[in-house]
């Protein structure tokens, strides 16, 4: 029995009154993977906001190396050996990747700065996770992919005993989260204690030793990965019983919907394909081969260059968002903090904004039946906490898509095209949000949904192109269409590897 | 205001208690927790102004006077207007700090018109004079919003070189003397006429701010204007049209200030090239008080006629208790930081509320 | 209900109407002595616009156990942050303290502050009082509140900036005109060939477009004025447009201005050796310039003599009060005259001759704002 | 300027190319693409002062005269360092609207002290003012910094707050009017003294802008003020000090206001309370057209530098080419838009180069 790296003992902790981790005590032991599970909004960041010095425990000790430690700051904490890669973007985006590298260590020369020294140790980082990416480009410059990767080699830097991960494959694809997953591995075998977040439950199997499941704050229960099932894993998250994440949709296409007749536009090269009315259609690829471009496209986020776009057969017309919508096609961007969501109004606004017409009479908003339809289409999604009038930023990841989601339901769209739908959303969420996706689709219309998630692709869609260097490389369908069968194609040509 | 007492609290996950239920349960019941729901709503500023009034009224009673009671109303009026104005900006996360120029600039055209056209039939004098202000300010509005929507160039700049240029264009066009020689008319109607001993400026007051408040709450564009606010990608891929929004509003704000520069000429009957030069950091004083974020999109036309209310009161009150105008610098900077120290612990206890019902 | 003045004196308390017969000394006396008296310049105000032939006097208040009311004075005045307004300060408090009037003073705070000045009136009316004295930051802006303040029967005193409204109980004015023809005269008779550049502060004061026209009027064409620059009041503001002056125009041989550019003018003129070339005047004085004119750093400057004249406003506010007749006429403006330093030569050195209790804020006096 | 020369352009797919590299490369070979990475360095201004100064030399070949080139060395010197106060500011993304009362206050304190000891030792006397002046702006540096980085309240009204209240407690003490009797040796050495021909003022200036540098370039605070001004939270959660950050920045920033004070009040010889009224406005000005961002996390020092010479150069110029006094301000106003309409296209042409990177 190994002496625990971390360890917290009844550790509470609340945001003003409400609290967000009662009485949660979790070893951390070396050279093992600890896999937090549970629910957004379940305190797992907050778990890990405690060991990393962002918050400090209401009740409870922490303990480091077996003694009782405060930790007031992130930086005391690196110098604990406890180093995080936070669940939120963590760059500076004004600077270089070099300066956000050693960023709080910065190498000092009586008191100066020392550059040449900065970039060997940035330099260094970077090839220890095998990564390309420049020293010297801006942060704002990488693409969010790019920027977790920087992230992750920030943390892995220095001697950590403690490594803590939240989500760092949300934005990843497979063939990255291997490449992440073979660093784990050898950390692991360094004998270094490992916390990883995440709501994929094949990663929990592929990299976890231990798990530990929260529910609403509280510690439902520690386990070894090897003796719980998924079932079980989830039935504990959630504290009731899902009988299948992924719904069953009939497949019925029928005519009219989405075509791209050779489009090129931005990162795309002369892609053609189809969504038809009634069909859920999967677009993937690796991170940057410009799936979400294709979303871009049909939504006029970005110009189409040559080649035609139709919906329903007739072409869509100019490349405004604002156009798009009143023809019919309605964009739920992959990142909904910044996309998405109106962060200082209410979810009720958030829901309605597109399509304020519909309450709209004399130039006048029907204030009343605007704010029940809105309401009623949140608590069909089963928003929790159902309290459309509070602001988006107080949900967690998977109730925020909820209000994104909503925004389809205001009226009827004849084309919806989702980007990274589930990106951090939890299983259950994730459930009730295909489930939604499915109602869309039984209602005749034509679903594109644009994910790095292979499992979802694969379990929820009717057919899947592959999308690689901004070209179609493969569409499948029935029986092709399965995990095995899709990954060769994105490596479709030789691939600058990001990782 | 139905949003507002529409505010709902939560239970963490379950089902929210509606504060119009609850008030109606407790408003008699208990009244720490109305209170606070004041306090939640509206931030420091009533209490601050019911303090302020109580404090002045006690030192001095004439502070209530009929009289001084019309004086304030008046004064109110000017600055509020502009207040208006320049939320109708900070709501989609612009500054103008051009609408002191604003106010100079078409108070020289209007008072330059009438001038030139007193004498002739005074109310088409008066007409085209007020044509000109609003034509003048409706151009710096134009001008302004296809900067800030179309070039999308910080407003800070735009708005501030716009000040500089509209500010030297009226002096140089009135060789730095003001204008006078207005139809007497103008000033006795605009400046001074009281309808049952409510001055006109009042009204005018009174029409905008409920234009105001229709215009932001219910229709599409004033959503917009928020939404754009607070999230411009947001909003742009939510199908709004920024630029349209941004165009509205910053022609709207204008616009109103050339209002103002029209009742201010009718008040002094003079085309002035120096007045309005504190409205743009007391306009923004204003707002931010009345608790609306410089960062944009929130606010409440509620607000931007407290924060009016609260300069001029300061002001007034102050001026009648004799408060020594230097102190009253130093007085009026004091209650600035105290008002957005204490803003800051409302919005603390608002996430608390939400948080924890069981306060409530 | 204003009786008649009482009629214009040669002579009283042992002074004269004309200054020239009055010695330094017997005005010293006759100033700041509890019964004051000082040399003035009645204005008839029958004829329209209030600016008729002007005739010398000598001005005496109300003695103070004629004054039967408690009143209720106040004052609004541009600004109190420069040595001219203090010593119109002084000269309220004095007076108050003479009268036994309560007396509260507002400033603007600067010559831009139209709205603020009119509210402060507003205020000021509102807070009860039965006078007001009104310093304008603009002559035409504040028009319609004096009418509308002066048809309520409170009674109005026009100080020092001119009100262009005919609605006013009295006027004690500082000339802006004369003071400007003063300037223009004696510049004429000094005799050489004046380039000059003029920085009167800043733009948009109808009153110093006043008097840097009758400036010109009276010059004539051997006195050139090569630019206005304008700008804030500020010290270090003049200071800038002072160096760009002197790279600009190399011809310049005299820069008129306020009493602050005059002051400001000093060291860059004398880092550019131009001491000796470039003169300065300025239309007001200030200590600090009364220092340098008997340096010799500074040329001349107008001394308007004014520094009495906020006395003679709350006089005349008692006066109206009190149904009492005004002294002389309701419009009462002094006699200027340009104070030159050694630096003008000898010929023009008058600078001993200058009323110092006219002309200057007394040693110390701290700004007061309102006496009960 | 390493990590300027050190800008990279990223491929789409993962490989960089080097602009230090690519440079080397090509700086002789192509001068189009020089100056091209000048333009994107830079941006516009540096060509907009060699614009400006060509016009005014042609028109009127005085203002390259040695006196004139003095005259606007001596009033860069004290706007400047105020530029770079302000950018100190900036750079952790708060305003500091109280320059120009820190000025003012410094002065007043300074000239008092002064006065007060200049009977005895010149020397002991200055020392003694020196530190008057320093101290004061220290004291309003930890209050501002404390409101905005421990109670963490918007630096526009913390700022705007204590500049009503500064400039208030200068006239208070002073009673409005100047200060006189400074010892002249202070205002001979600190105001007029010239060592090899170059004004004292502009040494201090120089010093100034190297410290500047260095602290924002190569010491640990000033890359982590950056790092604040970029991103707060991703800053702390990176273990940067954020209070102390700011703190200190806001601290040196309000300090280089007292020292213009300081040397203001040399150069006038008196202390006066109202003095750098235009500072907040014009030090913004220049530092966003010398391209720092008002959203903080970017800017050189040598942008401020810059901006600072093109408000100074702007006015010195047009006043030597005679430019009427209304014209002037119309020009300004004009050319602040024009200055960062053209900064948006040099933001376009770094992106472009970023997405097209074959174009370096
Ligand atoms: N800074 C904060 N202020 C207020 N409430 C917070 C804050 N951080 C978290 N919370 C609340 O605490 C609870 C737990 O949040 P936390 O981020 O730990 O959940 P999570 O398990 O990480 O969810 P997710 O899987 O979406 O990341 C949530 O109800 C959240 O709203
Ligand atoms: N911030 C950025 N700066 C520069 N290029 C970018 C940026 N983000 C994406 N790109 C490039 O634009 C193209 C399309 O990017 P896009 O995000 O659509 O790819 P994606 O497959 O959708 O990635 P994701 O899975 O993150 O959505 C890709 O070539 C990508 O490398
Ligand atoms: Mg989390
Ligand atoms: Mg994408």
């Amino acid at each position: 029995m190994t002496l625990p790296v971390a360890a917290t003992r009844g550790v509470w902790k609340s945001f003003q009154a409400s609290p967000a981790l009662r009485d949660v005590s979790i070893d951390f032991k070396p050279g093992s993977v600890h896999v937090l599970f549970g629910e957004n909004g379940a305190g797992k960041s907050t778990l890990i906001g405690l060991l990393s010095g962002v918050h400090q425990p209401d009740k409870g000790q922490i303990l480091i190396g077996g003694e009782a430690t405060t930790i007031s700051s992130p930086r005391e904490a690196r110098e604990l050996g406890v180093s995080t890669v936070f669940q939120d973007p963590a760059l500076i985006p004004q600077l270089t990747v070099c300066e956000n590298l050693t960023l709080g260590r910065e190498p000092l020369k009586r008191g100066f700065l020392q550059r040449r020294r900065q970039t060997a140790i940035a330099v260094e980082a970077l090839e220890r996770i095998g990564s390309r990416i420049s020293v010297s480009a801006l942060a704002s410059d990488l693409s969010r992919a790019d920027q977790q990767v920087v992230e992750i080699a920030r943390a892995l830097q220095g001697s950590a005993r403690l490594l803590i991960l939240d989500e760092p494959t949300a934005t990843l694809t497979e063939e990255e989260t291997e490449r992440l997953f073979a660093i784990l591995e050898r950390l692991r075998a360094d004998g270094i204690a490992m916390i990883y977040i995440t709501h994929r439950m094949g990663e929990i199997r592929r990299i976890g030793d231990e798990v530990s499941i929260l529910r609403d704050g509280a510690l439902v229960r520690t386990t070894r990965v090897a003796d719980v099932s998924d079932r079980e894993l989830v039935e504990l998250m959630t504290g009731r019983r899902v009988d299948a994440i992924f719904p069953e949709v009939p497949h019925r296409p029928r005519d009219g919907g989405l075509e791209f007749r050779g489009v090129s536009g931005g990162s795309i090269e002369d892609i053609t394909f189809h969504v038809k009315r009634g069909e859920i259609v999967g677009l993937t690829g690796l991170v940057g081969s410009g799936k979400g471009e294709v979303g871009k496209l049909c939504f006029g986020l970005s110009k189409t260059q040559s080649g035609e776009i139709l919906i329903d057969g007739s072409d869509v017309g100019p490349a405004s968002p604002e156009k798009r919508l009143k023809r019919g096609i309605i964009y739920y961007p992959g990142d909904r903090k910044r996309d998405g969501l109106i962060g200082v109004r209410s979810a009720r606004e958030n829901v309605t904004l597109s399509s304020l017409d519909e309450w709209q009479n004399w130039g006048f908003l029907n204030r009343a039946s605007e704010k029940k339809a809105a309401s009623d289409i949140l608590a069909k999604l089963h928003l929790r906490p159902a309290n459309p009038d509070a602001l988006p930023t107080t949900f967690s990841g998977g109730n925020q898509q909820k209000i994104v989601l909503g925004r389809g339901f205001t009226r009827s769209y004849a084309v919806h095209v989702f980007d990274e739908p589930t990106a951090g959303v939890d299983v259950g969420a994730r459930a009730e949000i295909y489930d939604a996706i499915m109602k869309l689709a039984e209602s005749g219309a034509a679903v594109l949904v644009i994910s790095s998630d292979l499992p979802e692709i694969v379990n929820l869609s009717h057919r899947a192109y592959v999308v690689a260097h901004g070209q179609i490389v493969g569409e499948f369908s029935g029986e092709e269409l399965s995990e095995k069968t899709l990954l060769p194609f994105f490596f479709h040509e030789p691939t600058r590897a990001v990782i | 205001m139905t949003e507002h007492t529409a505010k709902v609290v939560a239970l963490p996950h379950g089902q929210p208690i509606h504060h119009a239920t609850s008030h109606s349960q407790q408003a008699g019941s208990d009244f720490s927790t109305f209170f606070r729901r004041q306090f939640i709503n509206y931030g420091i500023l009533p209490l601050l102004l019911v303090a302020l009034i109580l404090t002045f009224a006690i030192i001095e009673p004439r502070f209530l006077s009929y009289a001084n009671v019309m004086n304030v109303t008046r004064q109110v009026s000017y600055l509020g207007i502009i207040v208006v104005a320049q939320m109708l900006y900070l709501v989609t996360a612009n500054y103008d700090l051009s609408n002191g120029a604003t106010v100079a600039l078409s108070s020289i055209g209007c008072a330059l018109v009438m001038a030139a056209t007193a004498g002739g039939d005074p109310a088409t004098s008066i007409a085209l004079g007020c044509l000109a202000a609003l034509g003048v300010s409706l151009f710096i509005g134009i001008v302004n919003g296809v900067l800030i929507a179309v070039v999308k160039v910080s407003s800070f700049m735009v708005t501030l070189g716009m000040a500089s240029a509209a500010v030297g264009v009226a002096l140089l066009v009135t060789g730095g003397v003001p204008v006078y020689g207005l139809p007497p008319e103008f000033s006795r109607y605009f400046g001074e006429y009281a309808v049952f001993g409510v001055p006109f400026p009042a009204i005018v007051f009174g029409i905008v701010v409920g234009a105001a408040y229709v215009l932001l709450n219910w229709t599409k564009i004033g959503r917009h204007a928020f939404a754009v606010g607070g999230n411009e990608r947001a909003a742009f891929q939510s199908g709004v049209n920024v630029r349209r929004t941004l165009l509205c509003m910053c022609i709207s704000g204008s616009v109103l200030a050339g209002l103002v520069g029209l009742l201010l000429t009718a008040r002094m009957s003079t085309g002035e090239a120096n007045v309005g030069v504190e409205f743009p950091m007391q306009s923004i004083i204003a707002c931010v008080i009345g608790g609306i974020a410089l960062s944009g999109g929130e606010g409440r036309v509620s607000g931007a006629v407290m924060g009016a209310l609260f300069i001029v009161l300061l002001s007034n009150g102050m001026d009648l208790i004799r408060v020594q105008s230097y102190v009253q610098d130093i007085l009026l900077g004091g209650l600035l930081v105290l008002a957005i120290i204490v803003d800051k612990l409302r919005t603390r206890v608002r996430l608390r509320q939400v948080a924890a019902p069981q306060a409530a | 209900e204003q009786p008649a003045p009482t009629p214009i004196v040669d002579e009283a308390n042992g002074i004269f109407s004309d200054p020239a017969k009055n010695s330094a000394e017997a005005l010293k006396q006759a100033v700041t002595a509890d019964d004051w008296a000082v040399p003035v310049v009645v204005v008839d105000c029958e004829t329209p616009g209030c600016d008729g032939s002007r005739t010398p006097s000598v001005y005496t208040p109300l003695p103070a156990n004629e004054i039967k009311g408690k009143w209720n004075v106040c004052a609004v005045i541009p600004h109190l942050k420069d040595p001219y307004w203090v010593g119109q300060d002084a000269g309220f408090v004095a007076e108050a303290k003479r009268t036994g009037v309560s007396l509260q003073i507002y400033e603007a705070g600067g010559y831009t502050e139209i709205s603020k000045q009119i509210n402060q009136l507003n205020n000021c009316v509102a807070a009860g009082a039965d006078a007001v004295i009104v310093s304008a930051v603009s002559s035409e802006a504040l028009s319609p509140i004096v009418e509308r303040i002066k048809n309520d029967g409170t009674v109005v005193i026009d100080l020092v900036n001119s009100l262009a409204t005919p609605a006013v109980t009295g006027r004690a004015l500082f000339d802006h005109c004369t003071i400007g023809k003063f300037l223009g005269k004696y510049l004429k008779e000094a005799g050489e060939p004046v380039k000059a550049v003029w920085l009167p502060g800043p733009s948009g004061q109808a009153l110093l477009e006043k008097l840097m026209t009758c400036f010109s009027d009276e010059a004539g064409e051997k006195i050139e004025v090569l630019t206005k620059l304008y700008g804030d009041t500020g010290k270090d503001a003049q200071l800038a447009l002072v160096e760009n002056a002197i790279n600009a125009y190399p011809e310049m041989n005299y820069i008129l201005g306020s009493a602050v550019t005059a002051e400001a003018a000093v060291s860059p003129l004398a880092q550019n050796g131009l001491s000796d070339k470039v003169k300065t005047a300025s239309y007001y004085m200030t200590p600090g310039l009364y220092e340098q004119l008997r340096a010799g750093k500074a040329t001349c400057a107008s001394a308007g003599n004014e520094m009495i004249l906020s006395r003679i406003a709350i006089d005349m506010a008692v006066r109206a009060l009190e149904g009492k007749p005004f002294n002389g006429g309701k419009y009462v403006s002094m006699t200027a005259n340009v104070i030159c330093g050694p630096a003008a030569g000898e010929k023009f050195n008058n600078v001993d001759t200058m009323s110092k209790e006219l002309n200057l804020p007394p040693e110390g006096f701290r700004p007061v704002f309102s006496v009960n």
